[in-house]
């Protein structure tokens, strides 16, 4: 079974964020007010051909921590979405 | 030291200028493959500049797992000198071997300038032919080289007396405006600026020779830092 | 991945969807005797389009001189190359990305980085140096900030991954580039002449071999409207299935550089009987092109193409314009090899082409055919003569129209102007730094850069990976001047010649070639047409005088939006050689106690003594009209030669008393002045000026030098007959111009540095 | 009331995605098998000062659209999270 997975990679807190705080400066200018705690990070989007979805879960967790962020500064949290026929 | 493996992964960049450095400073380079599992019989490893798989995903993300690796762990942990120059910087970070990480400059901009650097600790194999204090003009040229690390690696980076060079005046956000860090053996060094760049007054700096000559244990005078006798393997 | 079947035959509005005129339909049926099949239509219609045969402009282009013994390859491939000495070859080539660059604008420059260094790799060329001249409307629109911001980041993000450093380029703002950005890149590269290559399939049995990205759906430009006619029916242009929109092209810097590795090395290893790289118009252009050069037939077999798509049709297949793709032709036995060396770098080759005999006509002549087969040995979808697609679209010469109101423009000349307003401003106005684009690129990858961005020309020493030794050095300038061109295409593109080649005197180089980028408005308009044809004839005229051939460009046409044409804006960039690069040139770097000295021609030649007519203090208040100097080749070519001579004899480390050298360019003398002042933070009083003309007036042949011996530089130019007069002496804090101008250079230096980077932030 | 709103931006259907497949081809050595169709994208988290969780997705979408995504090769995709006092 393909199971849709996705990996949501953030900054650790406490990490400064530049990208966030740019694009937060840049707000006001843009008529944009009331926003703010602007925090960037990536996503990641993929199939795990797994027997269920604990078993898509832990290969998607075991590549999020090992590939996809860097634990010194980053946290990663997966979610498995779907189900579909491999 | 006169054998040096220079480490290629496919996206490195800056192999030919280390080995024309390296040349330059009479010692013989070779370049090494990424799919090496032995860096052959050298005295010290030097990753280059680049962007090692394109930098996809994170700079060093992907090139960490690369099968030389293993091999340039062993040698490190064997007390080899290890140099990782800007992206080689960022896979020693990356794999484990150098503390910390390197984000995003501040400006989000690349940046390449010259820039001033301070030499804080000469206990390196990077800075051991060079005097605390002494200032030299390195270029950068880097997007993601603002070194990033927690209060407690700080910490332990201070007592170590880790911290290899900083710049005189920061441009892009580094932590304590760090260039270079060490391990706490001083046989493995990071710094995202390019000494290789600064080899000739016809190019504006010869200031990088001080420090690739210390890390070929040039220059070094007896009982100095760790000594040219680094070599493992 | 399978392929479907040929479409039926055209709906007879299809042609024109794709946009095909009828007569050329017409003569599509008369290359083939019969109607073509939809595929086939597809096929002409890309490689007939403007982008790819230049039919509105081939014509004129003629008039250029191409040819000299230095030449090892003109206009036609790749890129051009001169034979540079001690064996080496300099490519060079220059291309726009204009239209992505507006919609897309990082990717869109990215992918204008990318093509180019394939022109100039599929020459054997290790690419060595990009430029990137750029043309925005004004700061104050957000929107111009972020293509400004888009475009210096893709220019960056691609170039400095791919490991090409960037090393200069132009900086632009005017409002008649608002909606139309103009995204110009040009390339250098250098190689061993033994590993010259050319475009050229040869060899009946060889194989064509796609090296690199796969094929998608990328870039697919009005032929898309073909998909949804192949499924929709009656009319082709009605529906068009927003899945088979045409797609913005991603960048891959990553895979480009494998796909440079790869290449070179094959080349090195002399595996490859030809090679190509693949851009517009994708697969049918490299499969045409290289067939039709070497006369021979060639088969494709469309389902061997490797895909990033479902279900792609043969003529998505034949044109798209996927990235980081190249076409290699190669003997069977050296398959092995080659995959050998694809392999270690990671890139992916695939046989997708055989060549075959030219094919027997019923008149008996031999014609070499391009067919699209499904599978080597199946179904022959298309099948067209290579050479028609290639070399024989239709050519134009459309109607031209000298501007009705011209007259009245150039007699609404500012130079009569009274000088209002405070010339501190003036100056002030005109003072940008541009290294907040160029400190984003990496400038000095391969330890060649000697002089980088931010100066005149940039010089850089001729080695690299692979390159015999030598101690030569290479200089390249990119110029243009739509100001100057608005008023007088003709003139203005032969100044603009002249600009670039003082430039490369600036650091030494003797200038060897030209290539062009001419960025223009539509072809249609007949002004259009005239402007374009009146700027090659400048050129001609230019290239003739200082004897330089041009050895390739690229027009790009339809630059307009709202039905308002851009100025005419011909990019120059110019290549020069330095015979011994061991000691830097002089630059900016003037010393207290210098004696300033301007050689040249104080007045212009013409009209004017000194024309403000397109000048950029003209411009900045708002005055558009106007006439400009003169080219005069004589006094140009001694003035040029003069001052290559001084500066190559400084960069061979001959003992020199020259300290300073910077051409006066846009913006004037006072602009030239004030730029060496900022650059040491040392001041220059001069005293006798001919008022604010003097100051701010442009036309290119003259230099400020400075000299720690002003009697022996003065006796040197007398000898060599170029006019010369000491302005001043180098010292203190100020900035003085005659009574007119009288600053601090710190400050004058501050403003000038953030001057770019305060219009962008708004503050 | 403050709405904690993330933006989800993935490169459109049929758009080249480079970084997705480099990562893609990296696993194999890493050892993860039966992982396909990575695609990369971007992850914004901010906070908008809204009456309801309606106007602070309106806004969320604007932005998304206007700022953190260029709609010629992006799709985005707007998730109103949790609502907090202001
Ligand atoms: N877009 C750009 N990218 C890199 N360098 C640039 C760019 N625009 C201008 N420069 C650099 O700034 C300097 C000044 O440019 P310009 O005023 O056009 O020079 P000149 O008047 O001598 O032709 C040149 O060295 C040029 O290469
Ligand atoms: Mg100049």
């Amino acid at each position: 079974m393909n199971h849709s997975v996705i990996v949501e990679v953030t900054l650790r807190r406490g990490i400064a964020d530049p990208q966030g705080a740019t694009i937060e400066r840049a707000l006001p200018a843009l008529g944009f007010t009331g926003v703010h705690s602007m925090r960037a990070g990536k996503l990641f989007r993929f199939d795990v051909e797994a027997a269920d979805a604990e078993e898509a879960r832990a290969t998607a967790q075991s590549l999020a921590q090992r590939l996809l962020s860097n634990p010194v500064i980053e946290d990663a949290h997966v979610r498995v979405e779907e189900v579909r026929p491999a | 030291m006169t054998r040096v493996a220079v480490v290629v992964f496919p996206g490195s960049n800056c192999e030919y200028d280390v080995m024309s450095a390296m040349a330059q400073l009479g010692a013989s380079a070779e370049l090494v493959f990424h799919s090496a599992t032995t860096l052959g019989d050298v005295d010290g490893v030097i990753l280059p500049g680049g962007f090692a798989h394109g930098d996809y995903l994170r700079p060093g993300a992907i090139a960490r797992f690369s099968p030389v690796m293993t091999a340039v762990s062993d040698f490190a942990a064997a007390g080899g000198a290890v140099l990782g120059v800007c992206n080689g910087f960022q896979v020693l970070t990356e794999a484990g071997l150098l503390p910390g990480a390197l984000q995003k400059n501040r400006g989000l901009t690349f940046l390449c300038q010259p820039t001033t650097l301070v030499v804080s600790s000469t206990r390196s194999v990077l800075t051991r032919a060079a005097t605390p204090g002494q200032e030299l003009v390195i270029p950068i040229n880097h997007f993601s080289g603002a070194y990033t690390c927690d209060d407690e690696t700080y910490a332990s980076l201070v007592r170590h007396d880790q911290i290899v060079l900083r710049y005189r005046d920061n441009p892009n956000g580094s932590r304590d405006d760090i260039a270079a860090v060490s391990n706490e053996a001083g046989n493995v060094v990071g710094l995202m600026p390019h000494p290789e760049r600064a080899m000739s007054t016809l190019l504006g700096s010869a200031d990088g020779r001080v420090l690739l000559e210390g890390f070929l244990g040039l220059g070094v005078g007896a009982g100095a830092g760790r000594g040219g006798g680094v070599g493992a393997q | 991945m399978g392929v479907s079947n040929p479409a039926p035959p055209s709906p007879t509005s299809l042609h024109r969807a794709l946009g095909l005129s009828d007569d050329e339909l017409d003569d599509i049926r008369k290359v083939l005797s019969r109607e073509p099949n939809h595929l086939e239509l597809a096929l002409y219609a890309v490689m007939w389009s403007e982008h790819c045969s230049y039919k509105s402009s081939r014509l004129h282009l003629r008039r250029l001189p191409s040819k000299a013994a230095h030449v090892l390859v003109g206009p036609g491939e790749g890129a051009g190359v001169i034979d540079a000495g001690d064996g080496i070859g300099v490519a060079i080539r220059i291309e726009s990305h204009n239209h992505p660059s507006a919609i897309e604008p990082y990717q869109g420059a990215a992918t204008g980085v990318g093509g180019i260094l394939r022109d100039v790799f599929s020459m054997g060329a290790r690419p060595l140096a990009v430029m990137d001249p750029l043309f925005f409307g004004e700061l104050d629109d957000a929107r111009n900030r972020w293509l400004v911001e888009g475009v210096v980041s893709g220019i960056s993000g691609y170039g400095n991954s791919v490991g090409v450093p960037t090393i200069g380029g132009e900086l632009t703002f005017d409002q008649c580039y608002g909606a139309n950005p103009l995204v110009n890149v040009l390339a250098v590269g250098a190689l061993p002449t033994s590993r010259l290559a050319l475009g050229v399939a040869s060899g009946i049995g060889n194989y064509a071999v796609l090296l690199g990205s796969l094929t998608g759906r990328d870039g697919i430009g009005g032929v898309s409207v073909l998909a949804s006619a192949g499924f929709s029916g009656e009319d082709g242009a009605a529906s068009i299935d927003e899945a088979k929109r045409p797609s913005v092209q991603v960048g891959d810097p990553y895979e480009e550089k494998r796909l440079i590795e790869a290449c070179l090395e094959l080349l090195d290893h002399g595996y490859v009987v030809g090679i190509q790289d693949l851009g517009g118009a994708g697969l049918i252009c490299a499969t045409s092109e290289t067939a039709a050069k070497g006369g021979v037939g060639m088969d494709v077999d469309v389902t061997a193409v490797p895909l990033r798509e479902l279900g792609m049709q043969p003529f998505e297949v034949m044109t798209s314009e996927s990235q980081e793709r190249m076409l290699a032709i190669i003997t069977p036995e050296n398959l092995a090899a080659v995959n050998a060396v694809c392999d270690k770098w990671e890139v992916r080759a695939t046989v997708v082409g055989h060549v075959v005999e030219p094919a027997l006509m019923p008149d008996g002549s031999r014609v070499g055919l391009l067919r699209v087969r499904e599978g080597f040995d199946g179904q022959v979808l298309g099948e067209v003569p290579a050479s028609s697609l290639a070399d024989e679209a239709p050519l134009y010469d459309r109607p031209r129209r000298r501007p009705r109101d011209l007259d009245a423009i150039l007699a609404d000349d500012p130079s009569d102007d009274e000088p209002v307003g405070d010339p501190h401003d003036d100056l002030a106005g005109l003072l940008v730094d541009t290294a907040w684009v160029s400190r984003q690129y990496d400038s000095q990858l391969f330890l060649n850069t000697v002089v980088g961005p931010g100066r005149d020309a940039a010089l850089l020493r001729l080695a690299g990976p692979g390159l015999p030794p030598s101690r030569r050095g290479f200089a390249v300038s990119t110029d243009s001047n739509p100001r100057w061109c608005a008023l007088d295409p003709r003139n203005a593109t032969a100044l603009t010649v002249a600009e670039g080649v003082a430039n490369l005197a600036c650091v030494g180089a003797s200038a060897q070639a030209i290539v062009n980028c001419l960025n223009f408005g539509n072809p249609e308009h007949p002004e259009v047409m005239w402007q374009l044809s009146e700027s090659i004839d400048g050129m001609a005229m230019a290239c003739d005088a200082l004897s330089l051939p041009v050895i390739g460009g690229n027009v790009s046409l339809y630059n307009e939006s709202g039905g308002r044409d851009i100025d005419p804006t011909p990019v120059v960039g110019s290549l020069g050689v330095v015979a011994s690069l061991v000691a830097p040139p002089p630059g900016w770097n003037w010393r207290a106690g210098d004696a300033v000295v301007l050689v040249g021609h104080r007045e212009a030649a013409g009209g004017r003594a000194f024309p403000l007519g397109g000048s950029r203090w003209a411009t900045r208040r708002g005055r558009r009209g106007g006439r400009l100097a003169e080219f005069d080749a004589s006094r140009l070519r001694a003035t040029f030669d003069f001052v290559t001579g001084e500066v190559a004899a400084v960069c061979a480390g001959e003992p020199s008393d020259l300290t300073a050298v910077h051409d006066v360019s846009g913006g004037g003398l006072a602009v030239a002045l004030a730029e060496m002042a900022a650059a040491t933070t040392l001041g220059v009083s001069v005293d006798e000026l001919e008022g604010h003309g003097e100051l701010f007036a442009e036309f290119p042949g003259r230099f400020v030098m400075a000299t720690s011996d002003a009697g022996a530089l003065v006796a040197r130019a007398q000898a060599a007959g170029v006019p010369v007069s000491v302005l001043g002496v180098v010292g203190g804090t100020r900035l003085r111009l005659g009574t007119l101008v009288d600053l601090d250079v710190r400050e004058m230096a501050d403003q000038r540095a953030s001057a770019l980077e305060r219009a962008l932030r708004r503050d």
